[in-house]
């Protein structure tokens, strides 16, 4: 496990004379801007929009200088603006998404924490066959299992909850976190185990004492994707679940759709922003972590 | 107790506000009122109406239209509401054109709410003022006015492109061209018809009105086409009738800004195309269920119902026996329903394939590729898209 | 009584045999060495004895109790990893009570058992660092702490010096060798520094592509090895081995390549030898001196002359090793700094008659 | 004769020696219904005679003939391997030169890096929407342009058939490029420093130090990327629903649209899963060299320790 | 001329300074070892010299021509480097051709140089192969072919064998030697290895902290190391250094802790010791022998005799070191492996005197 930010790389730009320097360096630091503008600029366009009259934007589209800012779309999006047919804002959408996304993420990072350890680990035989089947499941598209898990939610009765959505996302995400974390515990030296083996230890004890322990990377990385991955779903949300019970991303759908009725940008704008904060709070607060646990534990 | 849990994709605007008040009526006659409102596009609310079939949970009324409801009454799970058809009397009341659509086996399944005309032609006032136009009859004469409209440096046709609605602008122009290739064509799905020197006129024609669109219609949504008309930017918008309730509610009048008519007919004499929103009810286990949809199917079919629901979506009501004088209907709304009567007097009268009124969803869907594909693509000839619309359906037979 | 008695063991894995037919004994306080090259099945032979893999076939006793289907656990032994496999997130002191934790030892005990150990190794300072704070001989000591807290019947090391430093790897052997004489616990100790081996063992195992070759005392290993291989492995710089023959009714040699010399073997020593017959000559580099300071006239021994040509002259400091030809094949000759010819040189070499050994080039078994 | 076969555990120590085993029953079940079980399901379905409702009578293989007529579904396969090797591509070059600039020892990196990563964190919904309101003439960068004063400026990709579908990509690059940049960056700061300071004593510029040193020994990185990527690629959906819902006409149609629209709202559940199928197949094409290759290299590893 | 002129060279990262005052010459030819300890500034030094670093202050000239300001590639330097640093997706061919590519050297004199190179250092049958395909030995010759192909004016060697094991790390060890012998390049080679630096230099500059302590020829390295750190940092095993009192006037010695013998010092030798100082007496193991075969006075020199406990007995093969306790400080003797005593038997030592260093005990110069 290669600590990738104490690497003290070599720097060719380091040498050589200052004028070379100078402008290799303008170089560098112009392109990294003008990336950043392309970079940044929906989440720009979203920012300014959320917070400018709806006249404006049907004048003048959604790259203008604002007249005016205000933030009372923001209060009518989280609080009183009309989706799928109640007038409540998105606060309850939100609420079904972290009802939804944060046990799914849990279960299925536990999960694959277990599998990963268990298959990386305590190699026996048919363990790379089991590995294939369930990275296999990385790769089903999504729409080809909707009608089997309506049937497979209708028989345990799991029709239109949160908790269907759960178990769909689970066993969606087990493929995914059982990979990550099998591949980082492939570096985790095997005469830990070893030791541990000697020491007394049994399967759950090394789990729980070695294991875990060392899994904070990877852990991370599981946690953001599973937790972005989930958060950002609308299919199964849309077709599993209605009215209430639906998580944000699947409430925000209206947006694409041939929606009927005037349309709020303004306050749409600012839904989106809100519908899509957690996961970008993750991804700034994690972002180093989830990079390097990544590299640790996927690219193998 | 009854009960009832409604499946429908009318989740914003106007419309959730007109679905809110069948649930407050509902409620108002003893019901407990429960929706599932899906956003977005159709085949979202199809999708979730078909999961809940197959995970047993079939919702107790579902918005559905056309021939959609003979086909899941093939299925055997759609409920009978025969007893309370017999007691309200619904045979008597509901437009002839609509009864074969409720009733595909001979049995009421589903409950009209409203019938909605497609063939409107929007007129912006200024534009028709201003250039000194009449507001065309005729193919002929729309052509006509389209050339003044574009020499005067104009948009002539408002239009934002979808399968859906470049599909509503053909219905017109077929219609309006050759009632019985409409008929032949898009009713009955005749690929002979489809290949016709008709249908190729029909499309030469929608392609010279391409060319009086500006080049913004991709991506750009019926409400925002519909603002192009009424803010004088436009002459033209081909749309249904939902279009004065949206123009209305945004604060757009009737005769100072647009000016509704029926879309050109070649043949003189009043046109009507027509849609139905209904509700089919699937059989239910729970008694508090069964109760609700037949207390719901009452709710719906009551006059007061009728009245409410249209005025806000800005359809005419399904029963005929209904004053559209009173209850604020606007002129455009009974207009509608004047043209409706005569149309069925004319027998002139045709339900719309571009919503789903005619074919089976699987000819319709192919049908709409190629005249999307059409209007998006200029080097399609009229010939290649005749022939084009008669492979697809009979790929798909 | 023996501390380990290894018999008839074989591990496959697949169709592939890594280990086949060892036998080994180890009585009570020995201290074992496993040397061979890399890949020939020591780490395996080990896995094997603490439990670690499944056993194909044969038995192992630890004191006279089969130990084949029991966890590794139950063996009550201790290992020691190349790696240290010490607990990255665990203090030293947790490395060191882990095991007990597992076993419930109570916790008076523990805190009794650590601070023993600790003394023993001079860990005190250390024990409440995290292993990365630690530097490559502290973590070797706790590794060694570890094995050592539970007072197993039977200590495994599987090459523990192997990741230190040349200096620090010295220093750490006589650690080893000072606390097995200490503790006095049957050890089994893989290297493939055959010199840690020498140094520490009381036996060495020499293995070879998965087969047990010798296994005795280093001294009878280092001046009686059973083969070329040993003999090869054993010593560094490595044995020299000359081609020759066979003359005098056994009682000489002559180089391949020389002018006919005949160097006159010791007496009683290589009665099969025949007449003719092609044998391979081994020499090690110390037992070669210069004819000026014959150092096995002087110790008493018996020796020969041959002539040599210095092609480089490598001084380390306390010895120095020449690279020589001698009658066309290459010799290395370890002589003291004060004797050092010159680089092109030709010099007399005594070689010690003694100490030498003879191969048969063909089964490659010492003659 | 030692027999190390006779067996005298007990009925706790057979549990414990199969821990390993037991622990993955429930994913292994799971995952067996989820992958074998849902798929073998779909594949008999596009045999089946299922219409509105699935229907397990057999129908023939007439459902992936007609699927193959349509226009539709041959414009979105195509789409598929244009958009999927242009997303992909371009994702990789675009993360390349960006991990190529942070790499320069910048001030800042952990803001730049954060920057490109983060369209990773937004939703294909959002994503789209936005994007299709920079791009729509009338209301993004050409209305900007033109309330500007350049009233001849012209950006209508998103609306001419002919490059709609290079907007898809863009914005699909825009989504993934930040991920295939985190991994080179990473890879970056992996690559042994001795070798690109031999390079450097050899003589190469830093461009061709990158190009014949640092890049083509990070090539599993590029590997590993790519084929998450193709993923995306394939199951693309929520992307093109967004941002142009399959137009203008069927130009940025997509298999999963297509799949869908099938299913779910024109009740042709047996051809929908004839096209699911096929997404699969496409999948495979991707997937399986990919896995044959991985085994192969992990042998052939296999081999040289050995 | 000189092929390497260093002075004053310092190199500071921020505000840690780890190259202080360093001043360097090498002859054209010359082969110039730089060790210390880990840590001590030696990788530095060699990326100024090749300047892949910036230097803080001081001139480095290269044939006389500054080159503080050049790019690595216009100084005409090649370097090997520990991890070899072979590019690993090109072929042995390709990496041994690219630096020629980078300066457009025509394809035909590519090919030649390569064959060449091949053919000196015998990798004409990998040429085709990728490094993943190369054993470690390998590994290094085509890293030292990449070198050579340019005909540099001076090599440089980062730890280039450091990787290896110890048996090859002997054989490739003899191979550089024999090589530069061949080449006649000026080169400048990094260790840690004492023994390595010892046999393979010219000269050697013994690094400490960023300073350069000695720099001088092996033998006088290792003979007369300029300060304790030099001595104890040469040899293996190290140094003993035992504590001593300086009597009769300067001309004898009497041990820390001993029953009072005088131990004569060398006449003439260290004329400038004062009655009664404190001094670090340092002695080699191997300039002890045991007094049966006292080697000191076998060679003609001087000798004192000292009794010893012998605490432990590590037979290495070819020599057996005894660690010792002489007047109560542990001291370290090499014995050949036919003088070894038993453990725990007190023994007498000779002592050569001609060879032993004393130090200033604080200080640490030698005296
Ligand atoms: N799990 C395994 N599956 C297949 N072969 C294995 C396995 N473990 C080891 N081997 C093979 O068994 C042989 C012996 O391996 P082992 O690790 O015991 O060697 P070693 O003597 O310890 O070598 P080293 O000195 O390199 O540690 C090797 O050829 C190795 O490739
Ligand atoms: N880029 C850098 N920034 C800060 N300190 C550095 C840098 N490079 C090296 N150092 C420090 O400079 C000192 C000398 O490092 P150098 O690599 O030259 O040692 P060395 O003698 O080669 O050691 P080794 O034998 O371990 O290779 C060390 O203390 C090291 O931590
Ligand atoms: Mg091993
Ligand atoms: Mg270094």
């Amino acid at each position: 496990m290669a600590e990738v930010d104490t690497h003290i790389e070599f720097d060719p730009l380091s040498t050589g004379s200052l004028r070379r320097r100078i402008t290799s360096k303008a170089i560098i630091y112009g392109l990294l801007v003008l990336f950043s503008i392309y970079y940044l600029a929906p989440l720009a366009i979203l920012l300014m929009n959320s917070m400018r009259p709806l006249e404006d934007i049907v004048r003048t589209g959604f790259i203008d200088i604002p007249s005016s800012l205000s933030s009372q779309y923001w209060v009518e999006a989280w609080g009183t603006f009309c989706i799928g047919g109640t007038c409540e804002g998105v606060s309850r959408f939100f609420m079904n998404s972290l009802l939804m996304a944060v046990p799914a993420t849990i279960i299925s990072t536990v999960l694959g924490l277990i599998n990963g350890y268990a298959l990386s680990k305590w190699r026996f035989k048919g363990a790379d066959i089991l590995f294939g089947l369930i990275t296999l499941g990385v790769f089903l598209p999504a729409q080809m299992t909707l009608l089997p898990w309506a049937f497979v939610l209708g028989s345990i009765g799991l029709s239109n909850t949160i908790s269907g959505l759960v178990l769909i996302h689970t066993i969606q995400g087990l493929s995914f976190t059982t990979l990550f974390c099998r591949n980082y515990f492939l570096a985790v030296p095997d005469d830990l185990i070893k030791a541990a083996r000697i020491d007394g230890a049994g399967f759950w004890r090394i789990f729980r004492r070695i294991i875990l322990p060392l899994s904070p990377p990877i852990i991370i990385v599981t946690v953001i994707w599973q937790f972005t991955g989930i958060w950002n779903e609308f299919l199964f949300g849309t077709v599993f679940t209605s009215g209430a019970n639906q998580p944000i991303t699947s409430a925000l759908v209206a947006f694409s759709g041939s929606g009927t009725g005037v349309r709020a940008y303004n306050v749409e704008a600012a839904a989106v922003i809100m519908s899509a904060l957690p996961p970008l709070v993750i991804y700034v607060v994690g972002g180093k972590y989830f990079v390097r646990g990544l590299t640790q534990g996927a690219v193998k | 107790e009854p009960k009832t849990n409604m499946l429908h994709q009318w989740a914003q605007g106007s419309e959730a506000a007109a679905i809110a008040k069948l649930g407050e009526m509902f409620e108002e006659r003893g019901g407990t009122w429960e929706q599932t409102a899906i956003s977005g596009h159709t085949s979202n609310t199809l999708a979730k109406l078909r999961s809940d079939v197959v995970s047993g949970n079939a919702p107790a009324a579902v918005q559905l239209k056309g021939p959609e409801i003979a086909e899941w009454n093939k299925t055997g799970r759609t409920a009978n509401l025969d007893d309370v058809a017999e007691a309200q009397g619904w045979d008597a009341v509901v437009a002839p054109e609509l009864t074969a659509v409720m009733k595909p086996t001979g049995n009421w399944v589903a409950a009209p709410m409203n019938i909605h005309r497609v063939n409107w032609l929007y007129s912006s006032k200024k534009i028709m003022d201003d250039l000194d136009i009449e507001i065309p009859k005729t193919w002929e004469d729309f052509n006509t006015a389209c050339e003044k409209v574009i020499a005067a440096g104009k948009i002539c046709i408002a239009h934002g492109a979808a399968d859906w609605s470049d599909t509503t602008t053909f219905d017109s122009v077929v219609y309006g061209m050759d009632i019985d290739l409409y008929r032949k064509a898009f009713q009955e799905a005749d690929t002979d018809a489809m290949r016709s020197q008709g249908m190729i006129d029909a499309f030469a024609q929608l392609r010279k009105m391409v060319g009086y669109m500006d080049d913004g219609i991709n991506g750009r949504s019926w409400e925002q086409s519909m603002a192009m008309t009424m803010d004088a930017k436009a002459a033209f918008f081909l749309m249904g009738d939902w279009t004065v309730a949206s123009a209305n509610a945004a604060g757009y009048k009737e005769d100072v800004d647009y000016v509704c008519t029926q879309t050109p007919v070649d043949w003189g004499g009043n046109g009507f195309i027509l849609i139905a929103d209904s509700v089919v009810f699937f059989e239910q286990k729970d008694q508090d269920y069964i109760d609700g949809q037949k207390l719901l199917a009452e709710t719906i079919m009551s006059p007061e119902f009728q009245v409410t629901f249209n005025v806000a979506k800005g359809s005419i009501p399904a029963r005929t026996d209904i004053d559209l004088s009173k209850g604020g209907f606007t002129q455009c709304q009974q207009k509608g329903l004047a043209d409706l009567k005569a149309s069925v007097a004319e027998g002139t009268l045709v339900r719309s394939l571009a919503h789903n009124m005619t074919v089976l969803q699987k000819f319709r869907g192919a049908m709409m590729e190629v005249i999307t594909e059409y209007v998006a693509d200029s080097s399609i000839s009229p010939e290649e898209a005749a022939n084009q619309l008669a492979d697809a359906v009979e790929i798909q037979q | 009584m023996s501390s380990l008695l290894i018999s008839e063991l074989r591990k496959s894995y697949g169709s592939v045999e890594v280990l086949t037919d060892i036998n080994l004994e180890a009585k009570p306080g020995e201290f074992v060495a496993l040397v061979g090259p890399s890949g020939c099945g020591k780490s395996t032979l080990l896995s094997l004895i603490a439990g670690l893999e499944d056993i194909t076939f044969g038995e192992i006793r630890i004191e006279d109790r089969v130990v084949n289907n029991e966890a590794p656990k139950d063996r009550d032994i201790a290992m020691v990893f190349q790696s240290y496999a010490l607990y990255p997130t665990m203090t030293v002191r947790e490395n060191m009570t882990f095991g007990m934790e597992s076993r419930r030892v109570p916790k008076a005990e523990q805190n009794r058992e650590v601070a023993r150990v600790a003394a023993l190794l001079q860990i005190e300072p250390l024990l409440k660092r995290k292993p990365s704070q630690l530097s490559g001989g502290q973590r070797q000591r706790v590794a060694m702490g570890r094995a050592l807290v539970r007072n197993p019947k039977l200590f495994l090391f599987d090459e523990p010096l192997s990741n230190l430093d040349a200096k620090l790897r010295i220093e750490m052997r006589t650690e080893i060798k000072k606390l097995h004489q200490n503790v006095g616990k049957t050890t089994v100790y893989v290297t493939h520094d055959q010199i840690e081996a020498m140094t520490l063992a009381s036996r060495i195992a020499v293995m070879h592509k998965g087969l047990l070759q010798q296994y005795d005392t280093p001294k009878v290993i280092y001046e009686q090895p059973v083969n070329r291989f040993v003999a090869g492995f054993m010593g560094s710089p490595t044995m020299n081995f000359l081609d020759a023959t066979v003359v005098k009714e056994g009682k000489g040699l002559i180089l391949a390549g020389s002018s006919g010399e005949v160097l006159p073997l010791p007496e009683g020593k290589f009665t099969a030898l025949q007449q003719g017959q092609k044998v391979c000559f081994g020499v090690r580099p110390e037992h070669f001196s210069p004819a000026s300071q014959n150092r096995a006239e002087r110790v008493g021994g018996i020796s020969v002359l041959v002539e040599a040509h210095v092609d480089m002259v490598e001084p380390t400091g306390s010895e120095t090793i020449l690279m020589t030809t001698i009658s066309g094949q290459t010799a290395i000759v370890s002589c003291e700094p004060d004797d050092t010819p010159e680089q092109g040189e030709r010099m007399e070499l005594a070689i010690d008659m003694r100490k030498i050994c003879l191969f048969d080039p063909i089964t490659e078994n010492r003659l | 004769m030692p027999d190390s076969n006779t067996n005298k555990r007990s009925v706790t120590q057979l549990i414990q020696d199969y821990l390993p085993q037991i622990v993955l029953v429930p994913t292994v079940v799971a995952m067996a219904m989820y992958v074998v079980v849902f798929s073998l399901w779909t594949l008999w379905l596009s045999v089946s005679t299922s219409t509105l409702l699935p229907d397990p009578s057999f129908g023939g293989f007439g459902e992936y003939v007609a699927l193959w007529k349509s226009k539709r579904w041959t414009v979105a396969y195509q789409n598929l391997f244009i958009f999927g090797s242009l997303y992909v591509l371009g994702a990789l070059f675009i993360g390349t030169l960006l991990a190529i600039l942070i790499d320069q020892r910048v001030r800042f990196e952990a803001v730049w890096r954060t920057i490109f990563l983060y369209p990773l964190a937004i939703s294909f919904i959002v994503t789209g929407t936005v994007w299709r309101w920079i791009f729509h003439p009338q209301t993004g960068v050409e209305l900007a342009l033109h309330d500007m004063g350049w009233l001849s400026a012209q950006f209508n990709w998103i609306t001419d058939r002919d490059l709609a579908l290079y907007v898809v990509v863009i914005t699909g690059i825009w989504h993934a490029s930040g991920f295939a940049m985190a991994l080179i960056l990473a890879g970056l700061r992996a690559v042994d420093g001795d070798t690109i300071k031999a390079a450097q004593i050899d003589g190469a510029s830093m461009a061709r130090t990158y190009r014949r040193v640092i890049l083509p020994s990070i090539w599993p990185i590029f590997l590993a990327v790519a084929v998450v990527l193709l993923q995306f690629a394939i199951k693309t959906y929520d992307l093109v629903v967004a941002l142009t819902q399959g137009g203008p006409g069927v130009s940025t149609t997509v298999p999963a649209i297509v799949v869908y629209d099938l299913m779910f709202q024109r009740g042709q559940i047996a051809q929908g899963s004839a096209a699911a199928v096929m997404i699969l197949v496409a999948l495979a094409v991707v997937l399986i060299p990919y896995a044959l290759y991985m085994s192969y290299r992990r042998r052939g590893e296999e081999n040289t320790h050995g």
